[in-house]
């Protein structure tokens, strides 16, 4: 076990500086630079910049820097905010963006779970249509619609919520469930097939031949192993809010990363890219490392070598 | 049953949630409009607030607020003397005789935010910072004119020492406390424009030496204006307080909040539930706010220095071909795209300099009013009397929601009332403004907005052969000759008069077809008095103003 | 004295898309206490449907026990109130199930699923119910019972499991325990094992046992009484011994026919029985088991036969024999 | 012997082929036809917009613009003064295409990727899963923006974006699937019959883990259509003035507030679409679920 998770941090390394070197060459491919503005630079002034970000060093030895750079700690300055670390600018953004992710992925858990199992339970009954279109609905509603409509509705008609901003925790009700809505419904669905499937499986056949409650069999016979498939969900989830939160943060106006690092992209700012990017990365194979273990303790017959 | 318990007893839990925060959060609706405190939307975060690097739009409403300047601009964008005692002219010897000297006179009483007195070394070190290399100053260009200056600024891999001598030539120096002496290369009508904008605003020696890169974080970023910057969260607002050092007349607002919503919907979401007092009206919905009663005493519109139009890569056939660039000019209805697509906001543009520029004319461009007959028999002497034998045009432009709307409308243009099809490009800004600037397009989008109130903003560098912002590559030496004489000319009439014909020389020649002079739309609530804009507005509208604004009941 | 469980007239069927499954078609017959009888027939005759319906675990909603009576203990299973059946289940009557491996939850220790049925009926504590379990699998005969306890099912060889089973099924000591085909799934040594501890195990506890299988020869060894069920019918009962000797019916015959007889010199080689067993959806007004008969008479197209008592306590339900012309007792 | 034949024939119908009998069943599932004919309604129509409405979807009225449904304009105009419900034929193009060719993408790569590391596991799962490991650890929505910002605008670029970063997910669902499946005894039994690989990935695995599969696509078709939604937003989607739903949508809230008619209809469309698509994959996953045949 335990040797299992060292080998899986030691891939992790390795995956990480695998996408650090994707990124960066894809970053350079990308057409246009950090000093192309719409009122063209001076010469001079292109020059100099370029200097200071050491953008006249051939592409390898630009790569080389960022890798020492990395060991020290240091991600460079910001081409943008070009009095700004990247990494004082990340660690700014991402606890909220990590706050709001969480909160999102936990609304999504419990609202998706909850609906899977009591449509799966339910089968072919109103509940089960209800929990259906529900989360159908709440599916087919892009981020950013759902996100204006619940500021229409909750901000601009009843005054719950402010319409965006960071600090209270009404200014993250609106933002989380704008987030967690679509994941929710893909987990309520997962988890309805994964329990329909598991109702039907001879095991639980034998837990009722026991006599057991039926809450008994449901909780440690069914829920147990229809959430198996959950879990495998569960990861890329939980990564894809953390690490999705880029429009929701741009229309709930949240200080996280998720709207810096498009911004990045589209300024070409190559430190804050390559930084949001590990940064992101580094959360993903977290959570998917996290969850293999998890997939492992509920499912003893994955076994870990 | 126990199951449904369970799910419901989940869900239960979200909506008391929701209920319990409820009442918690509506304090951000509480309508308190007697405290002095102006929130407006700043959009996205300023990437430098040091005034010498600070550039357009966001970063120059921060800076204004927190720094004045030798000069400054009035509500009709003539100069005003602010630290300056008066303004330079020949008449009061501050310029001589053959303008290559500027002599500015300081007031005494000019104070920093931390009480030490203003002097004109502030502004010496400030200039020759501007020139700084290592710092790669957006606005260098524009003080080229100052002797030593473009040397002292392209020295990109210079030694310390030579840096030091550079430095050392740059011709600004201060005899005394009070008196700034600048030199010039040669005489330049416009430099003291160029004094008002905020790249020259004073900076802090001591204080740059002390904090470096985080000089600009409060409490370190000291200024010489009416407010300090005294909280800066990254990415969600800025909070500015009066400065209690101020030597001006006392602002009347106690807070200014600049809000950092980048989406023009949730901005408006915001106004709507009283969280900003100033907001623009989103693009596309202009008609709606114009005939909705309920904001009769709530708009805001005036028109600021920038023209929009659509700019040919004239060395590309068939672009090449000025009865072509004419004819298309000709056949593309500004009017309907005005009154229609953006509900007359904005003025239709013929002519190149926008209404409020010295310079404007009406006249200019008047050929190009629409008319389709006139755009076909245009097209039939270039030899395309049959469009087909066009080759295929493509529109760049960067991919903004608005952009998209002029694209489409373009295109639909050229289709209804010349039948040719344009392929459109949107293109990610960067990338657009790559391509752009290096010639990689055909016809593209355009806009051009006022540094400065002056017609040698509007024409050589951007219609000079070979000039920096020249992307339609247009080459007319009689325009080359014209703008250099109109550059140096000290007479203003007849400096006026040389633009004027440049300008019409570069209409006629149509590198570009101008489309429309943009007029800003806000919405700004009855509680806010005293609001003043002009066209020299950053990306806040009345930030030159603010502290000539109040809030009432 | 009366029988521990007396099925009368017990129908289930299964209401699909395609129409109605009579999967038990009123079949009726009993077990005494420390008994054991067997159901015989080809798999989807109906034998495992009837052992469920014992249990009232037929799936619903598709699943359906239409009409009967199971009388157990004097008490009539099917009139039991949910909560009074389920506390029958397991602790009077256990059922042993022929899929080891997904009979039990891959996710719980073998122990745990033990026990729980002990914390259940006997309110005994997690420990207690372990401890139980380890004397359990010791008893089934599981090595290292102390260890193996805390094992998954993936961890268990097809036969152990197929014990873990077992201790499952007695665990509560029930009355009844109800083997459905416990052995097709493991190899021929292991089956003989497995069928001596389920007999000694019931011998042990005097249970009543009602062994599914379609394997005559395991019968012959292990049961007192045979019934030998035919789409949804029963179509032959009687002792083990006389039905396996002389077979009042073609299909059991042809079912002996199908298995190495261990009495008899074997024969040159088996005959299985031809076609297909019927549609229980559209089942044939007469004979359900005319179509592969080698010896039908026209009757048989006509009427359904019913059960008779061909020979003393052996009952057959075919025309034919009913005529005394049993050739197949002849070979 | 009528009887005997019928019954003979009867009692041979549970022999069909896995698919065969898949599609007898789904056939009886009236929601899944239901959403399965809507979608082919829908891919119809989307063909032949051109005869069902007179407006061409690029074809511009700036004296009506933004207006409301009526007879003129069932759906209303947009802000160039465009037919909605052309655009909406015609943006059904897009986004089906969009949708589709996505998830083909996708399934091409995943699913062999999946199958192979779930079924072979050991060295080679280690390997692939290293790989997609790889592919995993980026953020999708920065990925896509990358690989579009160099490959530059239009629809097959939309796919291979879209496709090249959403298939990870599918490969890990169905090694996950793959591996639980293998555990299950008939595959052992089938192996111990001496089955080969690939013919007991096609016999058992592969229709074992259907269900999930299916449910993810089905669900990652519209998934796919919002992704291009969410591109639109950010400025990269389809290039105009082809309307794709997702592009209406964005376009559409850029107006939200002169007319909400503008997102309603195209959310309205995804969302019957996707809709249609759920009630498709259940069906899907029920009739082919092994443990239903009888």
């Amino acid at each position: 076990m335990t040797r299992f998770v060292i080998r899986r941090v030691l891939w992790m390394l390795l995956v990480l500086l695998v996408v650090s070197f994707i990124t960066f060459t894809l970053m350079h491919l990308v057409p246009g630079g950090p000093w192309s503005r719409e009122k063209a630079l001076a010469p001079a002034v292109v020059a100099a910049l370029n200097a200071r970000y050491g953008l006249d060093k051939p592409f390898f030895v630009q790569y080389a820097n960022f890798l020492l750079g990395i060991l020290h700690g240091n991600l460079g300055i910001s081409y943008t905010y070009q009095d700004r670390s990247v990494t004082q600018i990340l660690m700014q953004g991402f606890p909220k963006t990590a706050i709001l992710g969480t909160t999102a992925f936990v609304f999504a858990m419990i609202v998706g779970i909850s609906l899977g199992m009591a449509a799966a339970l339910r089968q072919n009954t109103w509940i089960d249509y209800v929990c259906v279109m529900f989360s159908t609905i709440f599916a087919s509603v892009p981020g950013f619609v759902l996100g204006i409509l619940l500021m229409i509705v909750f901000s601009v008609v009843l005054h719950w919520f402010p319409t965006g901003g960071w600090g209270s925790p009404s200014q993250i009700v609106m933002p989380a469930i704008a987030l967690a809505a679509l994941p929710a419904a893909f987990i309520a669905r997962i988890t309805r097939a994964s329990t329909l499937e598991t109702m039907r499986q001879d095991y639980v056949r034998t837990a009722r031949s026991k006599g057991l409650l039926e809450r008994v069999v449901l909780i440690r016979h069914i829920l147990r192993n229809s959430l198996i498939p959950v879990v495998t969900v569960a990861g890329p989830q939980f990564a894809a809010l953390v690490t999705g939160s880029v429009i929701v943060e741009t229309i709930f106006s949240i200080p996280g990363i998720g709207r810096l690092f498009v911004q990045a992209v589209f300024a070409r700012d190559y430190g804050l890219i390559m930084g949001t990017v590990l940064f992101y990365s580094f959360v993903i194979s977290v959570a998917n490392l996290v969850v293999d273990i998890l997939y492992g303790v509920i499912d003893p017959r994955i076994r870990y070598d | 049953m126990k199951r449904k318990t369970v799910v419901f007893s989940m869900l239960a839990i979200i909506i008391a949630a929701i209920l319990v925060l409820a009442p918690a959060c509506s304090s951000g609706t509480t309508t308190a409009a007697v405290p002095q405190i102006l929130r407006v939307n700043l959009g996205s975060e300023p990437a430098q607030i040091d005034p010498n690097q600070a550039s357009w739009a966001q970063e120059k409403s921060v800076v204004s607020q927190v720094f004045v300047g030798l000069l400054g601009f009035n509500q009709d964008l003539t100069l005003r003397a602010d630290v300056a005692t008066v303004i330079p002219t020949v008449a009061n010897k501050g310029i001589s005789a053959d303008g290559l000297t500027i002599t500015f006179k300081l007031r005494n009483n000019v104070t920093w935010s931390d009480g030490q007195k203003v002097t004109a070394n502030d502004f010496v070190y400030s200039i020759k910072r501007e020139f700084d290399p290592t710092l790669a100053c957006a606005y260098a260009s524009f003080y080229y004119d100052i002797v030593g200056g473009e040397a002292y600024n392209s020295a990109t891999n210079a030694t310390d020492a030579q840096l030091a001598t550079l430095k050392d030539a740059v011709g600004v120096s201060a005899p005394d406390d009070t008196t700034l002496v600048v030199k010039l290369n040669n005489p330049q009508p416009t430099m003291l424009q160029c004094m008002a904008l905020w790249p020259v605003y004073p900076v802090r020696a001591d204080i740059i030496a002390k904090y470096g890169n985080n000089w600009t974080d409060p409490p370190n970023y000291i200024g010489d204006g009416p407010y300090l910057l005294t909280e800066w969260v990254h990415q969600d607002h800025l909070t500015f307080k009066p400065n209690p050092n101020y030597w001006g007349t006392k602002p009347k607002l106690a807070e200014i909040d600049f809000k950092e919503i980048t989406d023009a919907n949730a901005a408006l979401a915001a106004y709507q539930n009283n969280e900003l007092d100033i907001v623009g009206v989103p693009s596309g919905t202009e008609k709606t706010f114009l005939n909705d009663k309920t904001y009769d005493d709530q708009r805001n519109l005036f028109n600021d220095l920038t023209t929009f139009a659509f700019q040919f890569n004239v060395t590309k056939a068939p672009f090449d071909n000025v009865l072509v660039r004419q004819a298309l000019s000709c056949a593309i209805d500004r009017d309907s795209y005005i009154s229609n697509v953006v509900g007359g906001i904005g003025k239709p543009a013929l002519s190149w300099i926008p209404p409020g520029m010295p310079g404007y004319n009406a006249t200019i461009g008047s050929q190009y009013a629409f008319n389709v007959t006139k755009a076909k028999q245009l097209l039939a002497q270039a030899g395309y009397s049959d469009v087909s034998k066009l080759p295929q045009i493509t529109f760049s432009y960067s991919n903004t929601a608005a952009n998209t709307v002029r694209a489409q409308f373009l295109q639909g243009q050229m289709k209804d009332n010349l039948g040719i099809n344009i392929i459109l490009d949107p293109e990610e800004s960067k990338t657009f403004t790559t391509n752009v600037n290096s010639g990689k397009f055909m016809w593209a989008y355009f806009g051009w907005g006022a540094d400065y109130p002056d017609p040698d903003d509007w024409l050589p560098s951007l219609f000079g052969t070979g000039a920096g912002n020249n992307h339609t590559l247009y080459s007319n030496p009689a325009f080359d000759a014209l703008s250099a004489t109109a550059l140096k000319e000290q007479d203003n009439t007849k400096r006026l008069a040389d633009w004027d014909q440049a300008q019409k020389m570069v209409m006629d020649d149509a590198p570009i077809v101008t489309i429309f002079y943009r007029e800003r739309f806000n919405l700004v609530k009855t509680t806010v008095k005293g609001l003043k804009t002009t066209g020299m507005d950053g990306g806040i509208i009345g930030d030159t103003f603010f502290n000539e604004v109040s809030i009432s009941k | 004295m009366a029988p521990l469980l007396e099925v009368r007239n017990l129908k289930t069927y299964f209401y699909t898309q395609d129409g109605v499954v009579k999967a038990v078609d009123g079949v009726s017959y009993d077990v005494n206490r420390g008994e054991t009888i067997a159901l015989v027939g080809e798999s989807g005759c109906g034998k495992t449907v009837s052992a469920l319906s014992i249990l009232r675990l037929v799936a619903e909603p598709a699943g359906k026990i239409v009409s009967g009576e199971m009388l157990f203990d004097g008490i009539d299973l099917l009139k039991l109130s949910k909560d009074d059946m389920r506390k029958m289940r397991g602790a009077k009557i256990s059922i042993i199930f022929q899929e080891p491996l997904t009979s039990l939850n891959p996710v719980l220790t073998i122990g745990r699923q033990i026990s729980e049925g002990l914390e259940f009926h006997k309110n005994m504590s997690v420990q207690e119910g372990m401890e139980e379990a380890t004397r359990l699998l010791k008893m089934v005969g599981i090595p290292h019972p102390e260890r193996r306890v805390y094992d998954f099912p993936h961890q268990f060889s097809g036969g152990m499991r197929q014990r873990a089973m077992i201790a499952i099924a007695i665990a509560c000591q029930p009355q009844l325990i109800i083997a459905d085909e416990p052995t097709t799934v493991v190899d021929v040594t292991i089956q003989a094992q497995l069928l001596e501890l389920i007999r000694n195990i019931t011998k042990e506890l005097n249970t009543s046992l009602i062994l599914i299988t379609h394997n005559l020869g395991i019968v012959a060894r292990y049961a007192q009484r045979v019934f030998v069920m035919y789409a949804g019918n029963i179509v032959e009962h009687g002792k083990a011994l006389d039905v396996y000797h002389s077979p009042c019916h073609p299909y059991t015959a042809g079912l002996l026919g199908s298995v190495p007889r261990l009495d008899e010199p074997r024969k040159a080689r088996l005959q299985p029985i031809e076609g297909q067993p019927p549609d229980l959806i559209a089942l044939p007004a007469g004979c359900s088991f005319q179509a592969r008969c080698a010896y039908s008479v026209p009757q048989c197209l006509k009427e359904k036969p019913v059960l008779t008592e061909i020979a003393p306590n052996h009952y057959a339900a075919c025309w034919v024999s009913q005529k005394g012309l049993r050739e197949w007792q002849k070979q | 012997m009528a009887t005997t034949v019928n019954a003979a024939n009867a009692s041979s119908r549970p022999h069909h082929t896995l698919w065969g009998d898949a599609w007898v069943r789904l056939r009886r599932n009236k929601l899944a036809m239901a959403g399965g004919i809507f979608i082919i309604i829908l891919a119809l129509a989307a063909i032949f917009a051109p005869l069902i409405t007179p407006y061409g979807f690029a074809r511009q009225d700036l004296t009506a613009i933004l207006q409301n449904p009526s007879s003129k304009h069932w759906l209303g105009t947009d802000g160039l003064g465009r037919d909605v419900f052309a655009r909406l034929l015609y943006g059904a193009r897009t986004s089906l295409a969009v949708g589709i060719f996505t998830q083909v993408i996708v399934l091409g790569i995943g699913l062999p990727i999946g199958a192979i590391a779930g079924y072979a596991g050991g060295r080679v799962d280690n390997v692939l899963m290293r790989f997609v490991d790889v592919m995993y650890s980026f953020p999708d929505i920065l990925l896509i923006i990358l690989i579009k910002a160099i490959l530059g605008g239009g629809i097959y670029q939309l796919f291979f974006a879209i496709g090249l970063v959403a298939w990870v997910d599918i490969a890990r669902l169905v090694r996950g699937q793959m591996m639980s499946v293998k555990s299950r005894d008939f595959v052992a039994a089938a192996r111990a019959m001496g089955g080969m690989g690939p013919y007991i990935t096609e016999r058992h695995l592969l229709p074992n883990s259907l269900g999930p599969i299916i449910v993810s696509v089905t669900f990652n078709v519209p998934r796919a259509i919002f992704t291009e939604a969410a591109l639109s937003f950010i400025g990269i989607g389809v290039r105009p003035p082809t309307p794709s739903w997702g592009s209406m949508i964005s376009d559409g809230y850029a107006v939200i507030f002169a007319s909400w008619y503008q997102v309603f209809f195209p959310a309205l469309a995804i969302a019957l679409l996707m809709i249609a698509f759920t009630f498709l994959g259940d069906g899907l996953r029920d009739a082919l679920d092994p443990k239903l045949r009888h």
